[in-house]
């Protein structure tokens, strides 16, 4: 079981180890501290790239050491954990070139790129845990490392948005604490194991099983933003777009969606969420997630703000997939994760790219943009249709999957939910494409602004990424592939 | 065995080191430093002496038990042994940077002889067995500690160097009174006779007496007024082994007590917890009011100890036996964390010039060093993974789930709400750059080699939680019924 | 025979002490109180330490009764001596003695 | 005959309880230690009663002798400089209210009956160490039981001891520096006399106790109270001036007694033997010599605790020590 | 009713009174002096628990300890005055002008 440890943890120094380095060089030292998270995100893809050439063949890597006697630190690479791994690395390299370009000039880059590194180390830890005790302790630094980075800016407007969002995560991380406990109290060990291990204290004692179960979909929900717990996702907006891009869009929502996964697959199992009748809930929770993240990104008139609503309802596709306990719908949940993540970022990096170039921070300001910037705003109309659902993008596959899901468990509900949230995002997206290449720039021509190579090319490679998504989808390597491989492997046992 | 053993050696090296001190004052600071290296070598020799034979016991001048005096070294005497060694070590080289100017001068000549006579206190404190023996040491703690407190010659230092004094002699006389009665009971003072004796009325009332002044000592919460004022007005150093080092000793003898009081029965536990209780919720809400650095600090200390004991208190009389070693992994994360706080805070005030929490925006210039070691010890006290406070409380709420009490698990989420407002006051204060005044921010000026040590103790205590796992099966080391 | 003897002086002394007690809560100034109290205890303690040497069993006792004697009638006087020149002095905090 | 010593004993417990709370009452602060050392001798003399004479010498010498002295010292330093006619009540401290008062009284009683009941209710007069000790006393070297305890069966406690001293006397120094308050008055011929007759006197007296402390009561402690009072004494009248040169031997005395006592501990060590444990053959010898020096330190300490500040010539400080 | 009886109350009641002078006062020296009451309290409690009926001698250990203590109570009153002395200094020097 524990062939190689050396690959899991050489992939969690790239970024672990990379911060105290990127802490200590000054200031002036960009160049060498481009270099370095240059250098040290594409070796993390390669690592990762490697890693799961070696799980596709069955290997299982894992890590553990005991910190009290029977409770362990433990890391393992499963193939849930390499998808998840997979988006964040791309992703952190794609972010880093853009953050590169972004922070051209602006003041304390050094903590900066030290927290950035810190965050996707967390998250990859997050995703190899190896069972809930280890994933709370990189839940905990997942958010200790990206409040710094939402109030980066220093002003005090950063800081109320950093203090709620503190209250907000800090508190779901306590809850977790509360809930690691309780199960480690009930079933004796918190490991994540495929199909479950709550199986047997479920039959024994239903309600404390019932009661810990919302315990922890509460602490993850947290992250996740479901309805109630999700005011902090919008606020946390005023952090600079990387931030938003690579964190609020891909890194903290997905480790809360991840969580989830992890609990209902590998800590209850799917049956047993069942059988506790916990399934019915937890998707009508993500339904009205959906909806609700949908008609509050109308009303929206900033962008960031729309694009965080936005994110707010894509996110419970996820949750919804997971509740609707199929295989198909698992697939379904799977493969959103991937696709969302793609199409959120590029976004995120567009709206960075308007603000940045030409101040345009509301969608009442975007008329005439696509001519100032075209190539931003083709990527940004891309990933607009897919997440729309056009039938050859990545959203499509995704929400094909998840209503094919639902359909195969019988719950009839989700073709119109889908097609009602499908309706929504076009709602709410077509006017700012509308604006963007139908109407032109109210004052006389402005020169076209000329934003750096290392602005524009980001969005260009996730769109492109978001078509390959869609189009090459039955292809070997692609997202759907390997969440079917995984969905295979779950259902296995 | 070739020469004096370790034990007695490592209560009287720094004992030398102190007479060393006192006699050259000028090369106080190089004697100083040494000593506590070679004392921290000596205790390391303990350690796997202790960890190959189990406890080790010293009968001193051959007498055995009763008549004499034992030296017994078992797991938990040598983790506070090393916890005191490592922080010590570390304080040192802090200090040596903190009085180096020639306006410290007296200062420096001082704090040598104090810190290394605290540090043999401290030694002998975890090594003695006899009762009285505790007492002359908790005394001679005391009045290096009274010493450190006022090494600043400042009005309010003096101020809270007198209540500390009252406090302390208080509290020893009300040790001394119940190792009186004791003896009348028993006719012998060693902790194997307390063990063997049959639980009484008397014997519940003077090792009540007992307890009441170890809970003066360790400023547990009615009887804690004395402690914010004296840690606050310390030098930087001096505050780090007041709140890190100090509280230990008398915390120390309380968990061994608790070990053996055959008279702890289930309502004066929980009034222990309750004790410890308040003094979390209070301590937090003084800290929330502080207007300086070091006296948050210095409150949160408060609450830190509330928090000790309640884990003492945690599973009730049946959970006792595994009670202690919670609240002994809490007691080291404590000591390391708040130690390096402390050298923290001392450093941010160096440079910034002022310690007041509602300005620390204000200035240009950015120790961010200091800064970082105070948001890691930061992250120890309120108890975030993967650090040592961490699986302390986790071991707490832990042992209060399996026995039932969910008041405890309560009063421990509510302490750590508290620590988290409080210290994020302090780190909001650090990271905020809009209403900076007087000159360009200079976020790498207040570098210096001064901040390596404090960096170094925070991050250990934040890594430590990792190394839980061999720490506590370290502690578990000749503990139990093996007692003599 | 010697040890009826021994209690009429012990007898003496301690009425000579009850005396210059007396003296000191009656007498008054402060002369006088010194006056009282140097005299009578001086001889008091005489009397009481003939009595005891009386009881004593060895030359040794003897000696060091002795030795009290003396020593505690020269303290008493130079005592008595250093308050008056004190008060003499008229030394303001004189008064509060 | 033993119920007069009973009634004698009735009325000295109470006289000592009844002059400890006057002590506390009364309003003049130089009657509150006059009365304190009234109240140490008599506690002195209540522990002679109990058969405790070594501890009553050490009460009567130390206890309240040296603290009475300190006290006065301290009283004194407080009237010289401001506080005239100084009444409790007058201390600027804002005063307890009633409630507190009597709260705080009745915590205190209600902690000393519940002791007391709780005394009483358990066997007296359990036998301690006496046999323990009574048999190791051939092997101690000393005759007497009390000496032998504490130097050699508890000798680690003994070392603490001293070593608290010596941090008080740290301590003291670190706290006050500079030129003392105006030199103390010369007090004329008589003194004189008197002096030069009783000083040497005492010193053969304190060296006899230190010496007898081996058979009969008395011993380093009570020897060394002595002497510090023959340097009290030398301090007060002018006899002796502390001068910052003396500074380095002031030190080295004061930590004399610790290092001799600390390095025996260790060199005796060894060959089988733990810390602290003398060679049967050598046990007197060292003891005596511990003793002894153990002693010169305690007199200096304790003359150095009462001149109460490291003399030290402060730049700013006009009045330099002469 | 025998010695160690009476004085063992004398010294609980001495220990009480000392203890409510440390609390209650408010004046330093008084506080000082209180604790030491507390001192010498415990110190009677030490030497009853060692007497013993006359013909049998006293149990040596407690008259060390109750030594020991004696010198170790000094040590801190001495430090405690010091730091009263000083504050005094430190305040009188602030009020005047």
């Amino acid at each position: 079981m524990t062939e190689s440890a050396t690959l899991l943890i050489l992939i969690l120094l790239t970024s672990l180890g990379a911060a105290p380095v990127i802490f200590a060089l000054p200031e002036s030292a960009a160049r060498l501290r481009t270099a370095i998270n240059l250098t040290m995100a594409t070796i993390k893809v390669a690592l990762v790239g490697w890693l799961a050439l070696e799980v596709g063949q069955g290997a299982r890597h894992g890590l553990s050491f005991a910190i009290l006697p029977g409770l362990e630190f433990r890391l393992q690479a499963d193939p849930l954990a390499i998808l998840f791994i997979a988006l964040s690395a791309v992703l952190w390299l794609i972010t880093t070139i853009y953050s590169v370009g972004y922070l051209e000039r602006g003041p304390h880059r050094a903590r900066f790129f030290g927290f950035f590194s810190l965050c996707v180390g967390a998250t990859v830890g997050v995703a190899l845990a190896g069972n809930l005790f280890t994933f709370l302790v990189f839940y905990e630094l997942l958010t200790l490392a990206t409040y710094p980075l939402v109030i980066h800016r220093g002003t005090a407007e950063a800081l109320r948005a950093g203090r709620i969002y503190l209250i907000y995560t800090l508190a779901g991380g306590l809850v977790l604490l509360l809930g690691t406990l309780g199960l480690w109290v009930l079933a004796g060990t918190t490991d994540f194991v495929a199909g479950g291990i709550m199986a047997d204290v479920a039959a024994a004692q239903p309600l404390a099983a019932q009661a810990l179960f919302v315990v922890l979909i509460l602490a993850l929900g947290v992250k996740a933003a479901l309805v109630p717990l999700h005011r902090w996702l919008p606020i946390a907006m005023v952090a600079p777009a990387p931030v938003s891009a690579l964190l609020h869009a891909v890194a903290v929502v997905k480790a809360g969606a991840f969580g989830i996964i992890r609990v209902v697959f590998e800590v209850f199992g799917i049956e047993t969420v069942r059988e506790l009748g916990l399934t019915m809930p937890l998707a009508a929770l993500a339904a009205v997630t959906i909806l609700y993240g949908s008609v509050r990104a109308m009303t929206q008139d900033d962008i960031k703000k729309r694009l965080a609503y936005s994110t707010v309802s894509q996110v419970s596709y996820i949750t919804l997939g997971v509740a609707l306990a199929g295989p198909v719908a698992a697939v379904g949940a799977l493969a959103h994760l991937i696709h969302q993540g793609l199409m959120k970022i590029t976004m995120f990096m567009a709206a960075g790219n308007l603000a940045e170039a030409l101040g345009v921070k509301r969608v009442s300001q975007m008329d005439g943009v696509g001519r100032a910037l075209p190539g931003t705003m083709l990527a940004f109309s891309l990933a607009a249709l897919a997440m729309i659902g056009l039938p050859p993008l990545a959203g499509f596959v995704s929400k094909w999957y998840l209503a094919q899901g639902g359909l195969a468990v019988g719950q009839d509900w989700v073709i119109p939910l889908l097609l009602g949230s499908s309706l929504l995002n076009a709602l709410y997206f077509l006017p700012m494409l509308h604006r963007a290449w139908f109407r032109d720039a109210p004052e006389a021509e402005a020169p076209r602004p000329r934003i750096g190579w290392m602005l524009a090319a980001p969005p260009l490679v996730t769109a492109a990424l978001v078509l390959a998504a869609g189009l090459m989808a039955n292809a070997p390597f692609s997202p759907l592939e390997w969440t079917r491989f995984i969905v295979e492997l779950e259902y296995r046992e | 065995m070739t020469g004096p053993d370790w034990l007695t050696l490592s209560i009287i090296l720094p004992l030398f080191g102190a007479v060393a001190a006192f006699i050259l004052p000028r090369a106080a600071a190089g004697l100083g430093l040494t000593t506590v290296a070679a004392t921290t070598l000596c205790v390391l020799m303990m350690a796997d002496q202790v960890a190959a034979l189990g406890a080790v016991t010293v009968p001193l001048g051959g007498w055995g038990a009763p008549l004499g005096i034992e030296l017994r070294a078992d797991g938990l005497s040598v983790a506070m042994l090393a916890l005191t060694g490592m922080v010590g070590l570390l304080v040192s080289v802090s200090a040596i940077d903190a009085f180096a100017g020639d306006r410290t001068a007296r200062q420096r000549q001082y704090f040598w002889p104090l810190w290394l006579l605290l540090l043999s206190g401290l030694n002998g404190v975890y090594l003695g067995t006899d009762l009285f023996n505790l007492y002359v040491m908790i005394e001679i703690i005391a009045l290096a500690a009274v010493g450190l407190t006022v090494l600043g010659g400042t009005r309010e230092a003096l101020r809270a160097g007198l209540d500390y004094v009252y406090a302390s002699i208080l509290g020893a006389l009300l040790f001394l009174l119940g190792v009186g009665l004791i003896y009348l009971q028993l006719g012998r003072l060693d902790f194997a006779g307390v063990i063997a004796a049959p639980p009484s009325a008397a014997m519940t009332a003077a090792l009540a007496v007992m307890f009441v002044g170890l809970a003066l000592k360790t400023a547990l919460f009615p009887l804690h007024v004395w402690l914010p004022a004296a840690h606050a007005n310390a030098a930087a150093p001096a505050s780090a082994l007041l709140s890190g080092l100090v509280v230990k000793g008398a915390l120390y003898i309380v968990l061994r007590l608790a070990g053996y009081m055959p008279a702890l029965t289930e309502d004066i536990l929980t009034l222990i917890g309750l004790m410890g209780a308040g003094a979390v919720i209070w301590g937090g809400i003084q800290a929330l009011r502080a207007e300086r650095l070091k006296l948050l600090v210095a409150w949160s200390t408060v609450a830190q100890i509330g928090l000790i004991f309640v884990a003492l208190a945690r599973a009730g009389e049946r959970g006792l036996s595994d009670s202690w070693k919670a609240a002994a992994l809490l007691i080291l994360a404590h000591g390391i964390a708040k130690a390096a706080m402390f050298l923290a805070a001392g450093r941010i005030k160096d440079e910034i010039g002022h310690d007041r929490i509602r300005d620390l925006d204000r200035s240009p210039i950015r120790p961010t060093l200091a800064q970082v070691t105070f948001a890691l010890a930061a992250i120890s006290l309120i108890g975030l993974p993967p650090s040592l406070g961490f699986i302390g409380k986790w071991q707490l709420m832990e042992g209060a789930m399996m026995a039932g009490y969910w008041h405890w698990v309560a009063i421990t989420m509510i302490g750590t709400l508290f620590s988290v407002a409080y210290f994020s006051r302090v780190l909001a204060g650090f990271l905020r750059f809009d209403r900076v005044r007087g000159g360009p921010l200079a976020e790498h000026h207040g570098w210096s080699g001064a901040d390596a040590a404090p960096l170094i103790l925070a991050s250990a205590a934040v890594l430590l939680g990792l190394a839980a796992g061999p720490i506590i099966a370290f502690i578990d080391l000749g503990a139990g019924g093996a007692m003599p | 025979m010697t040890a009826i003897i021994s209690m009429v002086l012990i007898g003496a002394g301690t009425l000579f002490f009850l005396a210059g007690t007396i003296g000191l809560l009656r007498f008054p100034d402060l002369h006088c109180q010194l006056h009282a109290l140097t005299k009578a205890d001086g001889l008091g303690l005489t009397l009481i330490g003939l009595g005891a040497a009386l009881l004593a069993g060895s030359a040794g006792d003897v000696a060091r009764i002795a030795l009290i004697c003396a020593f505690a009638a020269l303290s008493g006087a130079t005592c008595g001596h250093l308050i008056a020149r004190h008060a003499r002095r008229g030394n303001s905090e004189a008064r509060d003695v | 005959m033993s119920d007069a010593l009973l009634l004698f004993d009735l009325l000295l417990a109470l006289a000592v309880v009844a002059i400890a709370a006057a002590a506390l009452l009364v309003r003049d602060a130089f009657a509150m230690i006059v009365l304190f050392v009234v109240f140490g001798l008599l506690s002195a003399l209540a522990w002679v009663r109990l058969a405790a004479p070594d501890v009553a010498l050490a009460e009567a010498a130390i206890g309240t002798g040296l603290t009475g002295a300190l006290l006065l010292k301290t009283l004194h330093h407080l009237r010289a400089r401001g506080m005239a006619g100084w009444q409790p009540g007058a201390v600027a401290q804002r005063p307890v209210p009633r409630a507190v008062a009597w709260l705080n009284a009745g915590l205190a009683l209600a902690v000393m009956a519940g002791l007391g009941v709780a005394i009483l209710g358990s066997p007296l007069r359990v036998t301690g160490l006496e046999i323990a000790v009574a048999e190791a006393m051939p092997l101690s070297g000393v005759e007497n039981p009390v000496t032998a305890v504490l130097l050699n069966f508890r000798a680690y406690d003994t070392l603490m001891e001293v070593v608290v001293l010596l941090s008080a006397v740290i301590v003291v120094w670190q706290i006050e520096r500079g030129a003392g308050p105006a030199p103390a008055p010369s007090l004329g011929p008589v003194w004189q006399g008197f002096a030069r007759l009783t000083l040497p006197a005492a010193a053969l007296v304190g060296v006899y106790v230190l010496w007898a402390g081996a058979e009969a009561p008395g011993g380093a402690f009570q020897g060394g109270a002595m002497l510090a009072a023959i340097g009290l004494m030398m301090l007060l009248t002018g006899l002796y001036r502390p001068h910052p040169d003396h500074r380095g031997l002031a030190r080295l005395l004061f930590v004399l007694g610790t290092v001799a006592f600390a390095a025996t501990a260790l060199l005796v060590a060894g060959g089988g033997r733990a810390s602290f444990e003398y060679p049967p053959s050598y046990a007197k010898t060292l003891i005596l010599l511990i003793e002894a020096l153990v002693t010169i330190s305690i007199a200096v300490t304790l003359t150095a605790l009462f001149h109460g500040r490291e003399p030290v010539a402060l730049k700013g400080d006009l009045r330099h020590d002469p | 009713m025998t010695p160690d009886l009476i004085y063992g109350a004398a010294g609980l009641a001495v220990f009480g009174i000392g203890l409510w002078g440390a609390i209650a006062l408010q004046d330093r020296m008084r506080r000082l002096l209180g604790l030491k009451l507390c001192s010498v309290g415990a110190g009677f409690v030490l030497i009853v628990g060692a007497w013993r009926e006359p013909p049998a001698a006293p149990d040596p250990m407690p008259h060390a300890l109750v030594i020991t203590g004696i010198v170790v109570m000094l040590s801190a009153t001495a430090a405690a005055l010091a730091l009263i002395r000083r504050l005094h200094d430190l305040e009188d020097a602030d009020d005047r002008p």
